[in-house]
């Protein structure tokens, strides 16, 4: 607990001045945001960035033959390097824009999974999928013939590798996972999965969305197949989001939507299809949404990733501390092993969205449901959480009021 | 407001009241009310006979809110015509939307569901309130082939 | 040109107010931006939103169970119903966001299309289409077998309604087309291609993508089943996009992504899908754009639809007119009926990139190329061509100077 | 910066010379190269014999900038052995990115295809005036089993 504390007092890095980044700690409340899994807030300079984008770079990239066409593509061009480089792909042609990571698992889904996928083949992910990681796979194994499996988990929130490997054979073409849970926190060994994966010959997807914004993600040493991502979980602006995929690969599969730039030519019947990563990026794209993403990985890395992950794991351990301490609690987290910043409980005899509703009362902004985790809600057998989620701006400070709210929560709830 | 507007006495008793929670083997009808979003999830079963509502009960899970407005629901309309609920229905939802105000008329027909007038300042748990009476509307219109309130 | 020239003096609104909430105009040059078709500059009040919801209402929408979720469902739902009410659809329900135009497209064709063409169907498409609604068919068509085939133009560049209606039959299922064309302006009479397309129970899809900047639509009044259109061409930021459908159909057809917020049960081996329009907004969706797009809408109607229709309608004609006394120039736009602003050239023995580069170094920005429409090009006789494009806050002093600079390409490239 | 630099009398001429517009029956190896943004669109054919380019020439269609670029790379070529060829490449690729700016040294090299130079001020032509490098380069590489020039 003393390193936990001296680590909360004395960050690496200029709390005060990063949270005078955040407007809406200025907002009259206070708002105490602890819901940052679900999105984070977003600094000055990446809705700055963005402004300035739309005010003096603004045209439509790639098509330009003029100064605001040309400032725009080399916006576009800027901002996937910076994605490149901060998750070392190998090259800039490995990153392509989406929406989110929705979009970008669904991606895998219709280009590689539907042309490669037949019966008699196993699909196998893992019972903590968010549902963009989940239904997805329901869809290829419906239209394919293959089978859906789960790996399950251990008694302490942790994948279970054992069950992994019982499950995993030559059967096996895709093996599709989180990385880090968004309502457990649990960070599988996601080197390990995809060195046994790769064993069996299976395709990795690897969902980064609650990894890459508190972890150095790098994509070679991993050596995935896929990964995906979403900008508005790591400060960037909502609407963008990153599938990183191996050249070899994206080369293979046939586009996903079609249109505008991802063409090459287009005769009366049939037509031939643009480099990668163009070739997936169909119609006019949200460069705006990439400058704020370029913007919000200088941020992070002005931090520093390493800064940021030790801060946010104090944080907590200390709330997993301070949690324990309550009586008739449950708590979905690991004790043990490497996590992440998510941490969903239960208030025995309290509903979690009265919980909620009382704790927002306070200023404290959690969240409650099943956080698109049905399957996993099943198997806790809850049918809604609490989660509290961390990022870098939160203090130990906001961690006490939370607990503090939590008491007024037994309170109102007459728990006694 | 205060918290304890919304939490008062008669909510959090009847959110945690089992009077009106049973299955109902030879209901009329029963749907399934459901909020995606936060996972209040009822069974909300009436028996009519001849355009009265004999028996209305429910089972399922869910936040406070809905736990008692359900229960309230099922208190509520147990005896009257189906005519009957259905205008209850319009005056809960009038006065979670704010347009009906007038607290003796409220407090007449809805009795204690006028417990639930504040919700209307938290929009958050406004789905949660009218879950049950949605739900109601639901059967209703089904029942009577009219069509369900705005 | 009387009737032009007034119109232009006197266009209805503040035009110099309206100038002044464009940054781009600031920007040493100067900037003569007439390449609106691709993607219009955005007025600071469009900007200013987006960044104030990201300070102050940043949230997870649709899943916070607290106040800045609360502000961000808000902002989600208000902005959707901005749309509606704009597009007059009868519900609220009808209104999915997209990307972009080409998404909203794309959707139609992995949704209905794919599940109920078959060989033998026809598919009815234009010689003018954009690839985002030429490509998306094709595939259509090598997926279920369904024929692909066009209806041509004019010698005025026209929509050729006689050929329309020959090759229309009880075979045609679907109908798409593009309200108004990105190249030629030609606005074809959409009601009347929707009416016959209804009279052979055909489906209609209408590329609105260059109309709803421009023209006041009304989607009951049009009664077509799906419409598309892109925020980034009228004010709103890159990477909002809307589709409009009937709600009878979209409640019918499958979703197209899969993941969070668009399920309702999810269990291991299957799911139910939420209502419309949630279905079909898998994942955390851009609230960001959607209260761009909802501000934008109010700057048009601010300015006011018919005062935008008009003005540029009067900017067009007067720039065809001042074209037209060019020697050796070839100009591709419709001489009569209702037309867009948007106007195709070349300057014959001067490649378009040419001439585009040239402009630039005279502060004219315009484009060059195929626009998107190779087949349409093909059609022409030429592999490229040059587009300028207004939008109401374009003057005639621009269109004047962009002639002026129109010499000098002659001079430059020696065309004496 | 004046344009007239960029649409210097170089370009101008060679843009409009046919001197090495044909076909070529015999081409060792011939490939295209398209700019899919602007519509650039060539195809380059050379002849090599014993290691050296006896002939080159090129068909299409395209801008001032790709066709004077090359125009002039299968008069500069034309003669020369194959691994002296790819030497040009590199000096005008390298021209081109601002990374070999010696005035002598591109002089003496690539003759009157120096008139290139300024292209590097404006991004949006740089595919224009390289499409033609890069299409041999891709023809060399193929020919003799060597890497692309980065
Ligand atoms: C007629 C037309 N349709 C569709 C599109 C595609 O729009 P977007 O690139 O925004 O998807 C465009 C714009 O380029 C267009 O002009
Ligand atoms: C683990 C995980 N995967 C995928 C997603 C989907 O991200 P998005 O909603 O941005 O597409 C989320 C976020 O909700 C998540 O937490």
């Amino acid at each position: 607990m003393d390193a936990i504390l001296e680590k909360l007092t004395n960050p690496g890095f200029d709390l005060e001045k990063v949270r005078s980044d955040f407007a809406y700690l200025e907002l009259e409340g206070p708002i105490i945001y602890l819901d940052n899994a679900a999105t984070t807030q977003r600094p000055n300079q990446v809705i700055d960035r963005m402004s300035d984008f739309y005010r003096f770079e603004n045209g439509n990239p790639l098509r330009g033959a003029h100064r605001l066409g040309a400032a725009a593509t080399e916006a576009m061009v800027n901002s996937r390097a910076r994605v490149a480089k901060f998750i070392n792909s190998k090259s800039v042609r490995e990153i392509i824009f989406t929406r989110n990571a929705s979009e970008a698992l669904n991606l895998v889904t219709y280009t590689w999974a539907l042309d490669n996928l037949k019966p008699g083949d196993q699909i196998l992910i893992t019972r903590m999928e968010h549902h963009s990681n989940f239904v997805n796979w329901q869809f290829a194994a419906q239209k394919t013939g293959a089978e859906l499996s789960f790996i399950e988990l251990t008694s302490d929130y942790q994948l279970d590798m054992a069950d992994y490997k019982s499950k995993i054979s030559e059967r096996t073409k895709v093996v599709a996972f989180s990385a880090a849970s968004n309502v457990l926190g649990t960070m599988p060994d996601t080197r390990e999965i995809i060195k046994i994966a790769k064993q069996h010959g299976a395709l990795t997807v690897v969902d980064a969305a609650q990894l890459v914004p508190h972890i150095k993600v790098d994509v070679q040493d991993l050596d995935c197949d896929f990964l995906a991502f979403s900008g508005h979980k790591m400060l960037a602006p909502l609407g963008i989001g990153v599938l990183y995929g191996k050249a070899e690969i994206l080369n293979k599969i046939s586009p996903f939507q079609y249109g505008g730039e991802m063409i090459e030519y287009v005769e009366d019947q049939s037509s031939t299809y643009a480099e990668i990563p163009y070739k997936f990026e169909a119609g006019t794209q949200d460069v705006g949404g990439m400058v704020g993403l370029a913007t919000a990985i200088d941020y992070l890395e002005d931090v520093g990733l390493t800064n940021i992950a030790e801060y946010e794991a104090a944080l907590a351990d200390y709330c997993v501390a301070e949690l324990e301490q309550l009586p008739d609690l449950e708590i979905y987290h690991p004790r043990q092993g490497v996590k992440g910043p998510a941490i969903a409980f239960n208030v025995m005899g309290a509903h979690p969205h009265d919980v909620a509703t009382i704790l927002d009362y306070h200023g404290v902004a959690i969240r409650a449901g099943h956080h698109c985790t049905q399957p996993l809600h099943r198997y806790l057998g809850q049918n809604s959480t609490n989660r509290v989620s961390f990022a870098f701006y939160n203090t130990k400070q906001e961690i006490d009021l939370f607990i503090e709210a939590l008491h007024d929560v037994r309170d109102i709830m007459q728990l006694g | 407001m205060d918290l304890r507007q919304i939490y008062s006495q008669i909510i959090m008793e009847n959110s945690r009241s089992n009077r009106h929670r049973y299955e109902m083997p030879d209901a009329t009808a029963t749907e399934r009310g459901y909020n995606p979003s936060c996972g209040d999830d009822i069974h909300l079963s009436i028996k009519i006979e001849d355009d009265v509502i004999t028996d209305a009960s429910f089972t399922g899970t869910g936040c406070a809110i809905s736990q008692a407005s359900t229960s309230l629901l099922c208190g509520l309309i147990k005896g009257k015509p189906v005519t009957e609920a259905k205008e209850l229905i319009k005056t809960f939802l009038g006065m979670i939307k704010g347009e009906i105000t007038d607290d003796s008329i409220l407090e007449e027909e809805l009795e204690d569901a006028v417990a639930f007038k504040n919700i209307s300042t938290m929009p958050q748990r406004v789905r949660c309130a009218v879950l049950a009476w949605r739900t109601l509307d639901l059967i209703i219109a089904k029942e009577t082939g009219t069509e369900m309130t705005e």
